[in-house]
């Protein structure tokens, strides 16, 4: 990391019209905003931490009501979910290398694709939230729950609405990105010169599906083996 | 720091030279400004308009305790004004003050930048900070919130029929705001310093703002998930804290405290960073044990992270985990008892002058000694369970974050005074505010230490009669103080107008932003600064001629 | 983020552990290993998660404050869930006196 | 009365000298340590003023020895706090096994007591002289905190779960009694008085009382009316697992954890039974939420306490169900006013 500030002159040739009046040269400004990217990831981890931790309490607290919830979740929609995530991030990465190579019709390509698996995994979303609304899983007065625990079941579905609810927030903040991306992709902005905000899109975008990683298992696993 | 030599005389500026104030004109271009030292004035204005409204808060609810029965008002309205004194005092001033105002002011300058890594985020942080303030103003003109500034479930979630949804979006918009600054002030101090200024070489305002933005950074997501379970627990019935669920209360009350301990060294620690500045520049001398000083920031930081458990010592909070976090706490006080003893040390052979700013230095070193030694108390668990929740609590925060921040705030205001306005403040009225406010706040919180132990609650609305000598002794106090902090407001205005122009280093100090004329020039420096020695290099054999 | 360019076929045998891992997890999730079931879930997560992090987020290639920043936020997370576990987990310890 | 204008309050129980001792020696190093910094800067700030404008002092060296020692230091003196504070905490989290029992409901805005012997009073809390008292408490709203300064002890009343608080009284009078966490519009109007007598006179206090019969039996009753021993029996082959000597003991869960069999345990398992599923018993309790009030549930806890000091433990208490007005339970000799309070550590 330039501790110091780099040489005066911008590097890259295609610099001087990106580079910002109060960075030196474009180096810094990469590394600047790349930091800042993963700055703010960390409060992620931590904004994000605060539901984990609600969940680890709660499931240490009611294991087999926990579990017995969880099974009313759908395990092939929820793989499939996973599967399509870890597609998108395939084809966010490849959206990177196409910016640090400077091939506009492929930054696009991949950009609407990674776009059209975030919307494939948000369609999958809305339907399951519709099957849990039918099977009256939703918390609050319309809750039923078969079986004994019933109330520790239903902290399980508030945990389970509101983490994967702002996961989903989180995902459609993520699609409304990659659209200015598209767009500005298409003007050619983008090139090995400069491509600093795909780059740090895809950090945020890997980010998303990391989280996904974790609440799969997490929600969706814990209860199958205990049939 | 750049070389000094005995501090020159008065230069006037002959014409009136471009400067940041007078290089655009007319509201947009304050508006949608990305200098910033302009977005750290909008800052100012915000943040001053908060804290008298808090004061105002703070005023009626003295009054309120004059008298032991409640007659001056009812029972919810009382509530609702701690509540909200509470929630705009520690939100809305306490935490974004220093580093919002003095902090962007001053870092890039210090560091010999043009302006911060993000100079849009920047500006985008103090408009999501006008944000919340709308969203928590609409509430209290509504009507208020009277959960108190802690929100406990599951009182705030299900029995507490005020605004507690309005007040929590609010205050969860402006948490992005602590969070954009820090995150933009770790970037720019770890990628644009100038040339030749290593981290050892960085003036101690720029390390203690480092440490607070890790914590701002590392803390404040977790309040803004918490506060968004309680909306959500509220607004959609997704029970996550509900007792009748199987919830747990005190769930709520770890992740709560997760934040909000840390944010009291939010608070705190730029006070340290502003202290260190006035110390050394008041005592023209390098400050002693500087590696010490720097590293014991970095530490509360960390620190300040294990130690959430000590409000929670009554709460069935487990035996066990009360010890760990009692042996913890004991731990993060060491690091400020080291920052204390090295400011003493600093002024040891130094040449200590009594201008307005050092006055405040030594009220603050004072007072927060006093407001550190009482933390000890609360930190003994055996002793924290007769006075927890007592006045003994109120006394022993506001002796830190209006004995310690807002001293230190008022000493960092006018020490910076003169570059930030280009004029120089009255020095009697000054001197005399400050005299006052030291007085009247020792009169208001000194007796509430005695009433704690007596055992008043706290958020009572009326009091047994045999407390209420010390609280009217409290409530003259809050008047004296009152009116400590009114007079600053007027002739620092006053002085925006007619005050002396004042030269680029009126202290004589060598800090790096007093290198650059008063009021600096949009993009600070001419040219980029080159940093050979060390931050406080005051004594002659330090000083080598740079040419 | 330094300019290294990764190759499209390290990003392909990534994505190729990344989807074996979910089948692996999705199906030895209806195995009863008993207390063993969350270590391997979390443990395959952890290791999906490192992937991800390492090649597609160049982390592998990126310089090392990038590295300590993503461990200094693991090492907070740490600390909000091992501090409060430590309350929930003692709270039956003292001995009730009959 | 007192005199109007007290600076201290009143040592009343046997735990008020030690924590008034650790108030003292934390307040004899602050003034120290104030005393230290204040008159250092006092003194640098008057010999080392500044003379003239152009005055430039000699730079100091910092000194690694003196920042080790004023590092150490403190260190050592905060460790002495914290163990005087953690023996006095762990004296407050151990009721003497010979306490008697009340069980306290709060709710927005009042106290509610109930004695061992089932006499009930509101917001006014009658204790004998010289005797450990163990509070049950639960709340039946949002978070309560029972504070008597006089006693120096303080302890959150809890939706949802059973907390317990203890003392012994060491002076005869009227205490405050207040509401200490923060409980809505009446919280500062949550409170009331503890008033500390001789043990011979609330003897008689209580044998006036108008009380019905005792807690363990009020529980007893509410345990036939629910037909709860249809499962909970004696015998081998019952559905539900043998109450009696369950108190205080260590319980193994289906899930696999093994926990201690406390107040919070009983009252959840009646308000929620499939939390903590006992090994070897199906999940087949119906939930009581609701159906049984806050004052129910202690008195069905009080109930199942009874039954483990029924089992043939050491002590040898009169059988709980007996309608013993007249002497209380621990049946202890009553304590003469002139006898300086017992050292806490009586087991």
């Amino acid at each position: 990391m330039a501790d110091t500030a780099a040489s005066a002159a911008p590097t890259g040739h295609a610099g001087s019209r990106d580079l910002q009046h109060h960075f030196d040269s474009m180096e810094q400004q990469r590394d600047a905003s790349s930091l800042g990217m993963w700055v703010f990831l960390v409060t992620e981890i931590l904004f994000f931490g605060g539901l984990f931790l609600a969940y680890t309490v709660y499931r240490s607290r009611y294991p087999l009501a926990f579990a017995e919830a969880s099974r009313h979740l759908d395990i092939t929609l929820g793989t499939f979910n996973t599967a399509v995530l870890i597609i998108s991030s395939l084809t966010m990465a490849l959206a990177v290398y196409s910016a640090a190579l400077g091939r506009r019709k492929a930054i696009i390509l991949f950009l609407l694709a990674t776009m059209a698996l975030g919307g494939t995994f948000l369609g999958v979303k809305a339907v399951e939230y519709t099957h849990k609304f039918h099977d009256h899983l939703v918390p609050g007065a319309g809750f039923r729950f078969p079986g004994p625990d019933a109330r520790p079941a239903e902290i399980f579905f508030s945990l389970y609405f509101t983490m994967t609810g702002l996961h989903a927030a989180h995902m459609i903040i993520g699609i409304g990105l990659l659209t200015v991306l598209v767009l500005q992709a298409r003007k050619g902005r983008y090139g090995p010169g400069y491509y600093t905000p795909v780059e740090v899109s895809g950090l945020y975008w890997h980010f998303v599906d990391i989280v996904w990683i974790f609440l799969f298992p997490l929600l969706y696993l814990i209860g199958r083996h205990l049939h | 720091m750049s070389a000094v030599t005995a501090p020159p005389a008065v230069d006037l500026p002959a014409e009136p030279r471009v400067n940041y104030l007078n290089s655009t004109y007319g509201l947009k271009s304050w508006l949608l400004t990305r200098d910033h030292k302009r977005i750290a004035l909008l800052y100012l204005a915000s943040v001053t308009v908060f804290f008298f409204l808090g004061g105002l808060f703070a005023v009626l609810i003295r009054l309120e305790l004059l008298t032991p029965a409640g007659d001056l008002v009812q029972s919810e309205t009382y509530n609702k004004l701690f509540t909200m004194h509470g929630v705009v005092m520690v939100f809305f001033f306490l935490i974004p003050a220093i580093p919002a105002v003095l902090g962007n002011f001053l870092i890039p300058m210090m560091i010999g930048a043009k302006d911060l890594a993000f100079p849009r985020l920047n500006l985008l942080s103090w408009y999501i900070y006008v944000g919340g303030g709308l969203f928590t103003l609409w509430s209290i003109v509504h009507g208020g919130v009277d959960t108190g500034w802690t929100f406990y479930t599951p009182y705030s979630t299900t029995y507490s029929n005020s605004h507690v949804i309005v007040t929590a979006v609010g205050i969860f918009i402006t948490g992005f705001s602590s969070i954009l600054t820090g995150l933009n002030f770790i970037v720019t101090i770890h990628t644009m310093r100038a040339p030749g200024l290593t981290w050892f070489r960085l003036p101690l305002f720029v390390w203690s703002h480092y440490a607070t933005s890790l914590i701002m950074v590392l803390g404040t997501p977790v309040i803004a998930v918490t506060i968004l379970m309680v909306g959500v627990e509220r607004l959609f019935h997704l029970g996550i804290f509900d007792p009748r669920l199987g919830g747990d209360p005190i769930l709520f009350q770890h992740l709560f405290w997760f934040y909000s301990h840390p944010a009291v060294y939010i608070m705190v620690l730029p006070a340290m960073g502003v202290v260190s500045e006035l110390v050394t520049t008041f005592s023209r001398k390098n400050i002693f044990g500087y590696k010490f000083v720097a590293f014991s920031s970095m530490a509360i930081a960390v620190l300040s992270f294990l130690v959430w458990g000590h409000h929670m010592f009554v709460s069935g909070q487990s035996v066990y985990a009360g010890l760990i976090f009692s042996i913890l706490s004991f731990l993060v006080a060491i690091p400020s008892a080291v920052k204390v003893f090295n400011w003493t040390a600093t002024m040891y052979k130094g040449s200590i002058s009594y201008r307005t700013p050092m006055l405040y230095a030594f009220g603050f070193i004072g007072l927060f000694t006093i407001g550190g030694l009482t933390g000890m108390f609360l930190a003994a668990i055996g002793l924290d369970v007769h006075v927890h929740d007592t006045y003994f609590i109120v006394a022993h925060f506001h002796y830190i974050m209006v004995g310690g921040t807002i001293m230190a705030y008022m000493g960092g205001i006018h020490y910076w005074w003169p570059k930030i306005s280009g004029k120089l403040y009255p020095e009697g009225w000054a001197r005399f505010s400050a005299l006052v406010i030291f007085v009247g706040f020792n009169l208001t919180f000194f007796p509430q230490f005695i009433l704690g132990y007596l055992g008043m609650p706290r958020r009572y609305h009326a009091y047994p009669e045999e407390f209420q000598v010390l609280n009217v002794m409290s409530s003259a106090g809050a008047s004296i103080l009152g009116v400590g902090y009114v007079v600053p407001l007027i002739y620092l205005i006053w002085s925006m107008r007619y005050g002396k122009a004042a030269s680029a280093n009126p202290w004589g100090s060598t800090g790096l932003e007093w290198d650059t004329p008063s009021p600096p020039p949009t993009e600070n420096f001419a040219v980029t600064p080159v940093v050979t020695g060390d931050p406080y290099q005051y004594s002659p054999e330090e000083v080598e001629v740079v040419g | 983020m330094s300019q290294h360019v990764v190759p499209p076929r390290v990003y392909f045998a990534v994505f190729a552990a990344l989807i074996v891992l979910t089948a692996t997890t999705t199906a030895v999730s209806f195995l009863d290993l008993g207390p063993w079931n969350t270590v391997v879930a979390l443990g395959i997560a952890f290791l999906k998660a490192t992937l991800v992090v390492l090649f597609f987020m160049h982390v592998k290639y990126s310089p090392r404050l990038t590295q300590i920043v993503i461990a200094g936020g693991l090492f907070w997370l740490a600390i909000l869930l091992a501090l409060t576990l430590s309350d929930f987990m003692t709270r039956g310890w003292l001995p009730i006196l009959r | 009365m007192r005199e109007t204008f007290p600076l201290f309050p009143q040592e009343a129980s046997t735990l008020a000298p030690r924590v008034d001792a650790l108030y003292f020696y934390l307040i004899a190093v602050t003034i120290f340590f104030s005393l230290l910094i204040a008159l250092s800067i006092l003194y640098f700030a008057i010999k080392y003023r500044r003379r003239s404008e152009s005055e430039l002092p000699h730079g100091v060296e910092g000194s690694l020895k003196l920042e080790i020692a004023w590092s150490v230091i403190p260190l050592l003196i905060t460790f002495s706090f914290f163990i005087w504070g953690a023996s006095i905490f762990f004296a407050m989290n151990r009721p003497p096994s010979d306490a008697i029992e009340i069980s306290v409901v709060a709710k927005q805005w009042m106290w509610k007591f109930q004695h061992a012997d089932g006499q009930r009073e509101i917001n006014e809390l009658h204790v004998p002289l010289g005797q450990a008292v163990k509070l049950t408490m639960a709340s039946e709203d949002v978070i309560h905190s029972f504070y008597v300064p006089a006693f120096r002890m303080k302890r959150d009343v809890l939706p949802g779960k059973v907390a317990t608080y203890w003392f012994e009284a060491t002076r005869p009078g009227r205490y405050h009694l207040f509401c200490a966490e923060y409980c809505g519009t009446k919280h500062s109007g949550m409170i009331g008085w503890v008033e500390v007598m001789d043990p011979v006179d609330f003897q008689s206090w209580l044998a006036g009382g108008t009380g019905s019969e005792s807690l363990a039996s009020a529980g007893a009753k509410l345990f036939a009316q629910h037909a709860c021993n249809t499962c909970h029996r004696p015998d081998s082959l019952a559905r539900g697992p043998n109450l009696e000597g369950l108190f205080g003991k260590k319980v193994q869960l289906q899930d696999g954890r093994t926990i201690v069999a406390d107040e919070s345990y009983i009252r959840e398992s009646i308000v929620m039974p499939n939390a903590k599923t006992v090994a070897g018993f199906q999940p087949i309790m119906p939930t009581f939420q609701g159906l049984i009030s806050e004052e129910g549930l202690l008195q069905l806890v009080a109930y199942v306490k009874s039954l483990s000091k029924a089992a043939p433990s050491p002590e040898g208490v009169a059988p709980p169900l007996s309608k013993s007005r007249g002497q209380t339970p621990q049946g202890s000799a009553p304590a003469s006013v002139q006898e300086p309070p017992r050292s806490e550590a009586k087991k």
